[in-house]
């Protein structure tokens, strides 16, 4: 019987494969990247449809040349595109985006061996990478403007955290930053990366997940809520030079980076319970980095460090095993 | 100037003492023979000689006496250098290779069933018990190859493993993961092999394999040395001991089983010191030697099948081995 | 809290492995399983807590006196290497299969430019001898967690399916290089 | 593909909470439709049965007949050899035609095999089936007649009951349970069974009561049964409880079913009798009262031969020994079929011929189509943790699976290998399609070679 098939049981199986999941995870970041374009208009377009060729066509050549299977069609690839677009300002120039998208793909990813080996997140490696040795452009953020406004019309501005962080810097008071409306960067008008303006945007994106059962609740809600508890506990200290947690949730990458990077399956803890600890520690970190530090937002920092966390965390939180004495 | 080196002086004086004092005190035995044997091993820590790797071998000879050197890597001169460390002399290391005794390339067998799982030869096998129809012939997963500590070992383009017998240290790893059996040692020193090990009869390897032994018997007949013997659920299986390399099998055997493992050997006659006496003109099996009395002889080489038996008989030792 | 950010400062910003490259060698051999990482660390806290006392007191009151601050290094080298071996005998008699582990990284200890690292940077930073010691335990501590969360992702590896060509060290250097990266996040939270 | 995954099977109509079950597990679609409907039918005598000589888990049996020898139906015809092994029946009357060696369902490999040729009497041995009152028996009469009717767990694991039913005199056995809940998707036969001949089933139930000398029994059945859980109901005596499970899989694996209706958790590496339990297949219930009322070994069981690949699925009352062709054939013949099936999708044996007879613990055939099963590749485990979730014994698949890619099986002893129970829970919803209980079965033959060894030494 030539054909029949023999495999070990089970014989059948679940449809929710990878190519499933990063599908999914694509469309719940659609309303994000499409109030980017909103905002910061074809540059921001530019930028997205850049990143996610180049890291689909570096994805295909780099298995290629180490002998793999090429793998482009789950969508992996197009996802990390997405995601590093998502992190740069809509102004980077096509070559910073390529070269991003080369470190996402091939240092972050490929060399250990493609996806589901890779120990960091490969689009922050890329941005981390990016935004170390090419501070200026990292740091040129175009300010948002109608989607049909003309182009030179485009002003560069800081970031609502840069801003605070200048002020405290040379004011040693939060005063004088820049008032901003907290509905701005709830639905978007702010400065920032292209994809991380809208909190409104990125929330309807997260809960899509964790109603699709892609993500769970633990990492985005842990994370926000340590992020909330920190901040919150030093502005009832010192309201003058802390700014508010409410503040600190929304603005900045703390919703683009709780939701979508640090919900990577790839490189985050096993369990439920790593994954709490894993999101206080992400927590953590980007409040350090964000009051103390000398960058004005950590979560990309944060959540690195903590992927090199997670093959400790997972050897710490095993579930018991059924009937352990 | 004069300072500075009581300084530094005076430093290292105090330092030695404690160092002194607490060698004694925190003195633990370390054997130094540990040390030389450990240098003189691979250290490719490939685990053949049975221990956790070369440093615990190194110990292992070094406290117990009876001991083994079961080491399979190690060449001549460090085996010598450690029998004299350890003052008792060692056996040498293991004298044979790998051999794969399958023929049966996908291309000339059947399969019972499409397998699907993880590329494994072990893993295929406690499914359903592997999808080759011939329960002796190679699954072709390569997982000999895989743990081959020496990359003594390559799959071929024919679906098969192949041993490349100049890297190969007879250290029986691809042996033992075989799910099958089908690799044997075998002694270095042997040219031919036998590409089978089925049982089953000829009836039945005609249905699964083209190339497989199907016990006729031609091979055992024509061995001027008793070499080989076969049985009816027993494939042929040739005497590495016996074997004189003539390769007469390889030409009657119906199948192709019975293959040469490396490149054959073949005499030439050294010109200056033949007498023209015409011996091995006669002796030789497969008449690749001719010429004229009293002048040097030649020898054939498209006919010589390098069995050496008229180097056994020249009186003037006038014949070498070769490699063509 | 001065201590306390001195300690912050030493283990996280000023990474003797991440961030300042020191101490390299240990870090890329002893880091394959995390619990001769973690014997690692602590043989490492202990002979830099032990190394720097030694030489902040050499410095503070041989050679600052005498005037033979150009003997530092040479004299430090001397004491930290003195050190080293007594730690390995210690070991080696206290616990031999942490001792088996460590291998020829034990002795390296000796030339684990992070300790000589740390002796320098006290006199430099013309440190109290509280403050060298505390400094001493950061930078320490700092390398051990480097050395910790190192070798659980290179346990990880095992598992992995990486390429030929990058299996082992070519992938360890990777990943440190990439964590590096993370731990520049640190920079300016102490000056 | 698409439509394998299902929330909660139609037919439910509890709220979940109320109902019991055990933490993990999975839902897949339970497709029981395609049979479920279909009363029990017979196969019409075939002109040879080939009764395989290890249909059990143990020790092997060995034939006491010889080629030529003429038995009679219900006759042994196999002996075990030691305590852990079972015996085997003639299923009909005529001769012994030879003893061969056969493709076995489970190894895959040939096993001796005796090969029945029929005489078309079909008839019995001398006295059978004979009419007696089994509680008028002793307790150690009735595990004798169990042991020499070669009755063995039907719901597929094939354990010889009789050792079941002799717990070591230590161990105080207080409850037994009947496994009703037939937790496997397109398996229906333990579900008409329950709807067609439940008296079999108690009865059956009160004998083992009576052997373990326990004076309550518990039937679990799953919720998507709702007939067989009303029909049990009606005719269960006082002593004996139907209780209602939660469809989930592996509601069926004993331990968790164990801890579904009694909340005791039976320690790893330990069996159901250390925390006082017993657990028997409905169809095993069945066999035992055949056996002790009517002197009948375990010569026929209830098969689902089920599957889009085969034409008219149908549940059949199949002599044990009989060709899987003639089975085929009955139901109407194979359509374009990728995979057949001994047993349910999840936990059975794929077979690669139909030159198979039936035996004691097929409770299915199955014959998938290839858009019903699974033929694609694995890739690299993404970490998603879903594994690890759907594991009921809580475990972590996705280090098992990556340790048995590099064969490691030491550490993944470390990794509770052991306490696998390769439900396929895991496998069925790895998004990266790894074969992880292909994996964990690789790395136990590993540490079993490995143990094995090291005895030998």
């Amino acid at each position: 019987m030539k054909d029949i098939f023999i495999s070990s049981s089970p014989h059948i199986h679940t449809p929710e494969d990878i190519s499933w999941i990063m599908r999914q995870v694509i469309y719940a970041l659609v309303p994000g990247a499409l109030i980017g374009i909103y905002f910061f208009g074809i540059p921001a377009l530019m930028v997205i449809a850049v990143a996610v060729t180049s890291c689909v066509v570096i994805e295909a050549i780099s298995q290629k040349a180490l002998g793999q299977k090429i793998t482009i069609k789950d969508g992996s690839a197009a996802l990390t595109g997405l995601l590093l677009a998502m992190n740069l300002p809509s102004g980077a120039p096509w070559w910073l985006v390529v070269l991003g998208s080369l470190i996402a793909i091939v240092l972050g990813k490929q060399v250990y061996g493609g996806l589901g080996n890779n120990p960091f997140n490969p689009a922050l490696v890329a941005r981390v990478f990016l935004l170390i040795s090419f501070p200026v452009q990292m740091t040129t953020w175009p300010q948002p403007r109608s989607f049909f406004a003309p182009a030179a019309d485009t002003v560069t501005g800081a970031t609502p955290l840069g801003a605070l962080k200048t002020a405290i810097f040379e004011h040693k008071s939060i005063t004088a930053a820049p008032d901003i409306n907290i509905m701005d960067p709830f639905l978007g008008n702010i400065g920032g990366s292209l994809g991380e303006i809208s909190a409104l945007a990125l929330i309807l994106g997260g809960v899509y997940l964790i109603l699709r059962r892609i993500i769970t609740w633990h990492i985005p809600v842990v994370y926000i809520a340590t992020v909330a508890a920190f901040t919150g506990l030093l502005w009832l200290i010192n309201p003058g030079i802390y700014a508010d947690p409410a503040f600190h949730m929304i603005a900045g990458g703390l919703m683009l980076g709780a939701f979508f990077m640090a919900t990577d399956m790839v490189t985050t803890p096993i369990t439920n319970k790593g994954k709490v600890i894993f999101a206080i520690g992400c927590g953590l970190i980007t409040v350090i980095i964000r009051i103390w530090g000398g960058y004005p937002e950590g979560v990309s920092f944060a959540i690195l460090i903590m992927n090199a966390f997670v093959p400790l965390i997972n050897r710490f939180t095993k579930p018991q095993k059924f009937g352990a004495v | 100037m004069m300072s500075s080196i009581l300084l530094i002086g005076g430093i290292g004086c105090v330092a030695a003492l404690i160092l002194g004092i607490s060698s004694v005190t925190f003195a633990v035995k370390m054997d130094p023979r540990e040390k030389a044997v450990l240098d003189q091993l691979p250290g490719a820590n490939c685990g053949a000689c049975g221990m956790a790797g070369c440093a615990a071998f190194a110990h292992e000879l070094t406290v117990n006496d009876q001991a083994e050197m079961t080491c399979p890597a190690v060449n001549e001169e460090a085996l010598a250098v450690i029998s004299e460390v350890l003052g008792r002399s060692l056996g040498g290391g293991t004298s044979v290779v790998a051999c794969v005794c399958c023929k049966g390339s996908p291309a000339e067998t059947v399969d019972r069933y499409n397998y699907i799982g993880p590329k494994d030869c072990r893993s295929a096998q406690i499914i359903a018990g592997g999808a080759k129809g011939c329960g002796f012939g190679c699954l072709g997963l390569g997982t000999c190859v895989d743990v081959c500590p020496f990359s003594a070992m390559y799959m071929g383009e024919d679906g098969l493993p192949h041993v490349i017998i100049e890297r190969c240290t007879g250290c029986g790893k691809c042996v033992e993961v075989c799910p099958r059996g089908i690799i044997k040692l075998i002694d270095k020193t042997g040219n031919y092999s036998v590409g089978c090990i089925s049982k089953d009869t000829a009836k039945v390897m005609k249905q699964l394999c083209k190339v497989g032994c199907i016990k006729c018997g031609l091979c055992v007949d024509i061995c001027p040395f008793e070499a080989i013997t076969v049985s009816k659920d027993n494939a042929a299986l040739i005497d590495q001991n016996r074997c004189r390399s003539c390769g007469l099998c390889v030409g009657v055997c119906p199948t192709g089983v019975i293959t040469p493992m490396r490149k054959p050997e073949k005499v030439s006659i050294i010109a200056e010191r033949c007498k023209g006496c015409a011996i091995c003109e006669q002796i030789c099996p497969v008449n690749a030697i001719s010429g004229e009395i009293k002048k040097p002889f030649v020898v054939d080489d498209s006919r010589c099948i390098g069995c050496g038996m008229c180097i056994e008989k020249c009186p003037t030792d006038a014949i070498e081995r070769i490699r063509s | 809290m001065y201590y306390v950010l001195l300690i912050v400062s030493a283990a996280l910003v000023n990474n003797f492995v991440l961030s300042r490259f020191l101490g390299i060698c240990p870090f890329m051999g002893v880091s394959k399983n995390i619990d001769t990482a973690v014997g690692m660390s602590m043989a490492v806290i202990f002979v830099m807590t032990l190394a720097t006392f030694v030489t902040w007191l050499i410095n503070g009151y041989l050679l600052d006196p005498l005037g033979l601050q150009y003997l530092q290094t040479i004299a430090f080298i001397l004491v930290i290497a003195s050190l080293v071996q007594l730690v390995e005998m210690i070991i080696q008699r206290v616990s031999p299969p942490l001792y088996q582990a460590l291998g020829i990284f034990l002795p390296l200890i000796t030339t684990n430019c992070a300790v000589l690292g740390v002796a320098l940077l006290n006199i430099q930073l013309k440190y109290s001898l509280l403050d060298a010691c505390i400094f001493a335990i950061g930078a320490a501590l700092g390398f051990g967690l480097a050395l910790v969360i190192f070798a659980g992702m290179r346990e990880d590896f095992e598992l992995n399916n990486i390429p030929v060509a990058f299996k082992g060290t070519p992938i360890a250097l990777i990943t440190a290089g990439i964590l590096s990266l993370a731990f520049m996040g640190f920079s300016g939270l102490v000056k | 593909m698409r439509n394998v995954y299902r929330k909660v099977p139609d037919r439910c109509h509890r709220k979940d909470s109320l109902m019991k079950t055990f933490k993990g597990g999975i839902h897949p679609n339970d497709k029981k439709e395609l049979v479920e409907d279909n009363p029990i039918a017979a196969l019409p005598l075939s002109d040879h049965y080939y009764v395989l000589t290890q249909q059990h888990i143990g020790a092997p049996a060995k034939p006491i007949v010889k080629p030529g020898d003429e038995v009679k139906k219900a006759q042994a015809i196999t002996e075990p050899l030691g305590f852990v092994s079972a015996a085997s029946h003639s299923p009909t009357s005529g001769r012994v035609k030879e003893i061969i060696q056969r493709v076995h369902p489970v190894t895959g490999l040939l096993a001796p095999c005796i090969v029945i040729e029929s005489d078309g009497k079909d008839e019995y041995m001398p006295g059978l089936p004979l009419e007696r009152d089994p509680f008028s028996l002793q307790k150690d009469e009735l595990i004798g007649i169990i042991k020499s009717s070669g009755i063995v767990g039907m719901g597929g694991a094939t354990f010889p009951t009789h050792v079941k039913l002799s717990p070591p005199k230590d161990k105080k056995i207080d409850t037994f349970i009947v496994n009703g809940a037939e937790c496997e998707p397109y398996l229906a036969s333990d579900y008409r069974l329950m709807l067609e001949e439940p008296q079999r089933i108690i009865d059956g139930a009160r004998i083992v009561m009576r052997i373990l000398g326990v004076d309550k029994a518990i039937i679990g059945i799953e919720d998507n049964k709702p007939d067989a859980i009303k029909k049990m109901k009606e005719i269960a005596p006082p002593e004996v409880q139907v209780e209602v499970l939660k469809v989930k899989y592996p509601q069926g694996a004993e331990k968790q079913l164990i801890n579904a209706l009694t909340g005791r958790d039976v320690p790893s590496g330990g069996l159901p009798m250390d925390v006082g339990a017993v657990v028997q297949n409905t169809g095993t219930c069945a066999a035992i009262w055949d056996a002790c009322a009517n002197g009948i070994p375990l010569i026929e069981r209830i098969t689902s031969i089920t599957g889009r690949g085969i034409k008219h699925p149908k549940n059949l009352r199949l002599r044990v020994g009989t060709p899987v062709k003639d089975v085929f054939e009955f139901c109407g013949g194979v359509v374009d079929a990728a995979k057949i099936i001994f047993g349910g999708p999840m936990m059975g044996i794929a077979q690669f011929t139909d030159e198979i007879p039936i035996m004691k613990g097929t409770s299915g055939i199955l014959l998938l189509t290839e858009d019903d099963t699974n033929l694609s590749t694995y890739s690299a485990c993404i970490s998603c943790g879903r594994c690890v979730e759907a594991c009921p014994m809580g475990l972590i698949p996705s280090d098992l699976s990556k340790q048995g890619e590099k064969g490691m099986w030491e550490k993944a002893v470390g990794t509770n290998l052991l306490d696998c129970v390769e439900c396929g829970s895991c496998t069925f919803v790895c998004p990266a399609n790894r074969p992880i209980v292909h994996f964990v079965k690789f790395l136990k033959s590993l540490q079993r070679a490995a143990s094995a060894k090291a005895k030998g030494a």
